[in-house]
């Protein structure tokens, strides 16, 4: 038995399964759990205050204390799942995430651990520049923390659930277009996420690559929206002949090289797709880890698919330009075909 | 006066204001209600891109502060920033072709909703940091006192807001460095669905915000007269060298939070007893009463406005785009 | 009773306290105070890397405070922490240990001086960004009152870091949760270089805190028994669940802010006025006066002290230091 | 007429024959102008106060305000040039930074220009995990920001005075073992970055590298520290005959990658060296770019020597183990020699 739920639900449903697990699981953050709102930014946590009253914490609009709070109750042995509304608002407890959350561990000498989850939506979604960042690239290249990004409903739920049992601090990217929110939260621009759930509980190891679609010819690295459009582009450059492989990142710290190397040297050729800047992308990290590992599978230079190097501009006309789509994959991977 | 029983004050009184001049107040509040609702039809129409937050009920902070301000001093505001804008003196025009994202609208469609502004009209395209524009109202304030400029920096914000770091460290500087800034809290009750009594033991605000050894003071938020004296006064003080003055503002968003919020979160009787209170209802008897307009006028403003607004979305509609080489312009300078 | 005069108030009575305790606060102190002389040597001589902020002159605060704590309680520290370290349990050889960069010392090198801690006796590592430990302590103090222990999680920074948003957020947040935290403002008058009177306009911080709706109390910070008894108030309430408490204590850092300062922000008259104030040499003569201990007592625990300090320096120096697969561990679980 | 000076010397004489040319101007930051303090950390503004009383503003200990204050009255016409005692704490104004700093611009549709200087020093230097980061990865993916990293008190005067006269936003790295700083101030392990410095007013441009040692085998490219380490390499390396080409990266964003192109193009070889985790950093995007770039011109997959992905340790025997040295480096160019 399964059933369809979008990633919202889905992320909703782990939540829920591991705070019944787990009493010591709860949730943090603004308008999570205020009856008669949203749960949250994009309903993930919608109703969930009516099952866990002690469990759902409402706090006040103030980041870089929410983070420090959810630090303090891990280091104590509990397991926060710190809900930011928008990724944007990271940059304000970054301090909290990268001096403390990451590094109590090493600093402490291994005394210490911060079982924290910590979830945020990101993606250009027409509100301009604060509300619209990539932010990724802040995240992979801190150690002490893994990051991860989930495409599907099927994934949601499994990653979800294993950063809660993981013993270390865990950031979710998860992407407003991908969410399926329902009601007054819907997001016009949409992408179909949804997945056919298992009853069973389930979990999905936080450092394993997807392989969504194989092919020869070309590999194509994505994650979140990109993970949807790269998989567009691949049926239609079938049509033309090219076999692509497509590849859900998911896990950007840290990488799996080992599925992406598989596939580097079958296809020798390489376009990474991400929706941000590309300078000081979570590309260009994959492209000098592939280079490094695989260089001599390489027919030709990796080719990037990423945002012009500009904040998200808000008009549609600019944002869509901004955002990366299955054309501009499908001439990248056109690029790379000529070697 | 049926409305001021309602209210906890009485309005402030109408002596020493010239007619014109509140007339003007009015109509101003007016235009952003007209403004807002008919936004609002449009976005749930689907024919405008984004989200919007909206300020319905709010009308008389934003006017009653910004007609306090000269056009060469500073307001910043937030992603709730129509009201402020229309009442800093954008046209509906430069905010619906923003809106509608065309490149003549105020910030070249590159802000939208959440970020409109007019450097030459004294307004920072909006802040949609809970919190960000604190600091950087007490950085221009600075910059003003460093230039031994009198203009002032007035900033808005919302309750919710005052939870944030950036609330403290900024005033906090603007209190001891005394920088003419005007901090403007706009106490509408709610920081999206939550409520202030949720994210603060004490809900006074000015008495929160005195503790930076500042000026403070509440006012009733939806008596723009009030608002409008309470405003002149802190603006003078800064203009005199005298520091910073956090106003409180007690008001009520009448309106959901956000796009199609139907703030379910808001009690049936508070929602009703605000309405009671609504600014633009309330002002509009302080001048019947106080024999300044009567109904026909009343009605003729609103016509005005709303021709006014149908014209501008006309306009709106037909705006240039930016083009894609626009994508990479503006991001250096 | 000469001490006295000098101080605002007259020490806390001895009264109810026996003997023992006594000068087990008062060993402590001198322990700390030795400790920091100790150091400050060999890191002049060379021999210690990296650098140090030491506590002479606040021996009282971390000792008042952590002597009303159980050893399943938690403190947080900051860049400033040998003196926490000391008066929460953890011993010399440990603490020397870590500044050596020895693989034995309490968080094996890796943490030093700025990052001393040890969990089994209730000491997170220092937290060395200023502030940065006020929502920890929160966080912690939520996760006692969810797990519904009656541990307390006691919260030390300096005057300094009340004007970071840390602070502003940490600790509304530990208010309206009523959460079992003791916030201990170490009031030095000093944040680096730059005097309190510079940051705030008001320079009470219990003042500053009582805005946030929690109970505060100001105290003298160099008496001993007055810091316990407040903290001890403190940890009841917390206890109890009457939610959390800050307390300002009123001190003076003796040595430089850090390394080689020689603190010439630091007025002459200031300085000495406080060195008159000397916690231990308060206590000493509280003791004596209440015949707890002579001069010759005195000095023999001095000697004790001492020589536990060489002792220890002597186990450091040859203490083993990590190897450099120690790089890689400890980085995630 | 030349002089000899330090890095903070070099900075010192910047900062001041800028405020005195123009009096919008100041500096902002924590203990910077205290009357026997020590001028910032690091004695950069030391004894400025008594010159420019009113334009040299000590803070309270607030990043975010301070960071928020700064932008504020850049929008406003001063040049502010913003004192982070430590570049870990540009972590705490990071929202500032990103979301208004170097977003204003662009958001406002090019209203607003934000002319101000920050200054970040950086580097392990046995201070423990927090006091020790190299942030330059967080920054170089801001679009609307320049970075640029010190490396000579030559550059340091030169590149601080272009930051002051420059309408945008730019951040600059400093490096606490190059400072030279003096007296209590002095840094154990210091590495002489002193410069004879011309009487006269000059300025270094923000968008170039600089060829510090020419080569024709290999092309090392490093900043700050690991410039000077580079050098070293370069000079051992020359001993065993290989031919090293030194670059100073120096402007981070924009890379010069036409300074490195020609010294790409002439070696084929790459051996870039970075202090901070390999993972997510700088010399990532250095590398995907080269690829992309001048691909056709490599002789072999670039070599990253950066520092392991791990929070900087304490202890002196780990610290060094975490930063590349002069060895280090000499091992990355033996590999890419194999080829
Ligand atoms: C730093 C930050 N956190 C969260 C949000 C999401 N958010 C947008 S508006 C809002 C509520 C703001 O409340 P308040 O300050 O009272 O202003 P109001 O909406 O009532 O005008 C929240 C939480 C944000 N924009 N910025
Ligand atoms: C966020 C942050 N900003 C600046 C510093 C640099 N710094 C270290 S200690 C210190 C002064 C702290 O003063 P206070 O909080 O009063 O503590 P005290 O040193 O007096 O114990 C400063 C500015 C820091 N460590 N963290
Ligand atoms: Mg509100
Ligand atoms: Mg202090």
């Amino acid at each position: 038995m399964t059933k369809r739920l979008g990633i919202a639900e889905a992320l909703r449903e782990a939540i829920a399964e591991e705070m019944e697990r787990d009493e010591s699981v709860f949730c943090i953050g603004e308008d999570i759990a205020i009856p008669g709102g949203w749960g949250g930014a994009f309903t993930v946590t919608l109703n969930l205050e009516q099952k866990f009253p002690d469990r759902m914490l409402n706090t006040p609009i103030a980041e870089l204390g929410l983070f420090g709070v959810a630090c303090g109750a891990a280091m104590m042995g509990m397991r926060p799942i710190a809900d930011v509304q928008y990724g944007d608002f990271l940059l304000l407890p970054m301090d909290q995430i990268v001096n403390n959350i990451a590094k109590m561990r090493y600093m402490s000498g291994g005394q210490i651990q911060v079982p924290m989850v910590m979830r945020a939506p990101i993606g250009a979604t027409g509100r301009g520049s604060q509300h619209a960042q990539s932010l990724e690239r802040y995240f992979i290249g801190v150690p002490g923390i893994k990051v991860v990004a989930v495409s599907t409903a099927y994934d949601a739920k499994g990653i979800l659930k294993a950063a809660v049992r993981d013993d270390n601090p865990v950031m979710i990217f998860e992407h407003k277009l991908l969410y399926g929110s329902k009601g007054a939260r819907a997001e016009s621009g949409a992408v179909d996420a949804t997945s056919d759930i298992p009853e069973e509980d389930y979990v999905i190891p936080l450092d394993k690559a997807a392989v969504r679609r194989e092919g020869n010819d070309v590999t194509i690295l994505g994650w979140l929206l990109m993970a949807h459009f790269a998989q567009h582009a691949a049926e239609q450059l079938a049509q033309e002949g090219t076999s692509a492989e497509v590849i859900d990142v998911r896990s950007l710290a840290p990488l799996d090289m080992d599925t992406i190397g598989e596939s580097v040297k079958k296809t020798g050729r390489v376009v990474i797709v991400e929706e941000g800047p590309k300078t000081g992308s979570v590309s260009a990290e994959i492209a000098a880890s592939i280079m490094e590992h695989f260089g001599e599978y390489l027919r030709c230079p990796i080719c990037r698919v990423c945002s012009a190097d500009v904040p998200v501009p808000f008009t549609p006309v600019l944002e869509n330009a901004y955002r990366p789509d299955a054309n501009r994959i499908i001439e990248g991977v056109r690029q790379v075909m000529q070697f | 006066m049926s409305i001021a029983q309602k209210t906890t004050k009485a309005p402030a009184s109408l002596a020493g204001y010239d007619r014109e001049f509140l007339l003007s107040l009015y109509e101003r509040m007016v235009a952003i209600r007209e403004f807002e609702e008919g936004v609002k039809f449009l976005f749930l129409e689907g024919i405008m891109p984004g989200t919007i937050h909206q300020c319905q009920g709010q009308e008389a902070t934003a006017v009653g502060v910004c007609f306090a301000l000269r056009q060469n001093d500073f307001i910043t505001s937030t992603f709730r920033g129509h009201g402020h804008a229309l009442a800093k003196g954008l046209t509906m025009q430069e905010l619906l072709d923003e809106l509608f994202g065309a490149s003549t609208g105020c910030c070249k469609g590159k802000g939208g909703s959440m970020h409109v502004g007019n450097m030459d009209k004294g307004m920072v395209p909006g802040i949609a940091i809970v919190g960000g524009g604190i600091p950087l109202a007490a950085g221009m304030a600075l910059a003003f006192k460093m230039q031994k400029t009198d203009q002032v920096a007035a900033c808005f914000f919302g309750d919710g807001a005052v939870a944030e770091g950036a609330f403290h460290e900024g005033i906090n500087m603007a209190a001891i460095w005394k920088l003419p800034a005007v901090f403007v809290c706009e106490n509408n009750l709610y920081g999206a669905s939550t409520h202030v009594s949720k994210v603060m033991c004490d809900t006074n605000i000015a008495r929160r915000a005195a503790a930076y050894g500042i000026h403070t003071q509440q006012v009733d938020g939806n008596d723009v007269l009030a608002v409008h004296e309470a405003a002149k006064a802190a603006v003078q003080r800064c203009r005199e060298g005298q520091g910073p003055v956090l106003l409180e503002l007690l008001t009520y968003r009448r309106t959901g939070h956000s796009r199609r919020d139907p703030c379910h979160y808001q009690p049936k009787d508070e929602r009703e007893a605000w309405a009671m209170k609504d600014p633009i209802d309330r002002f509009a008897e302080v001048l019947k009463d106080g024999g300044l307009i009567d109904d026909a006028e009343l009605q003729c403003i609103k016509t005005r406005v709303l021709a006014q607004f149908q014209a501008a979305v006309e306009l709106a509609k037909q705006a240039p785009q930016p083009t894609v080489a626009d994508l990479t312009t503006d991001v250096l300078a």
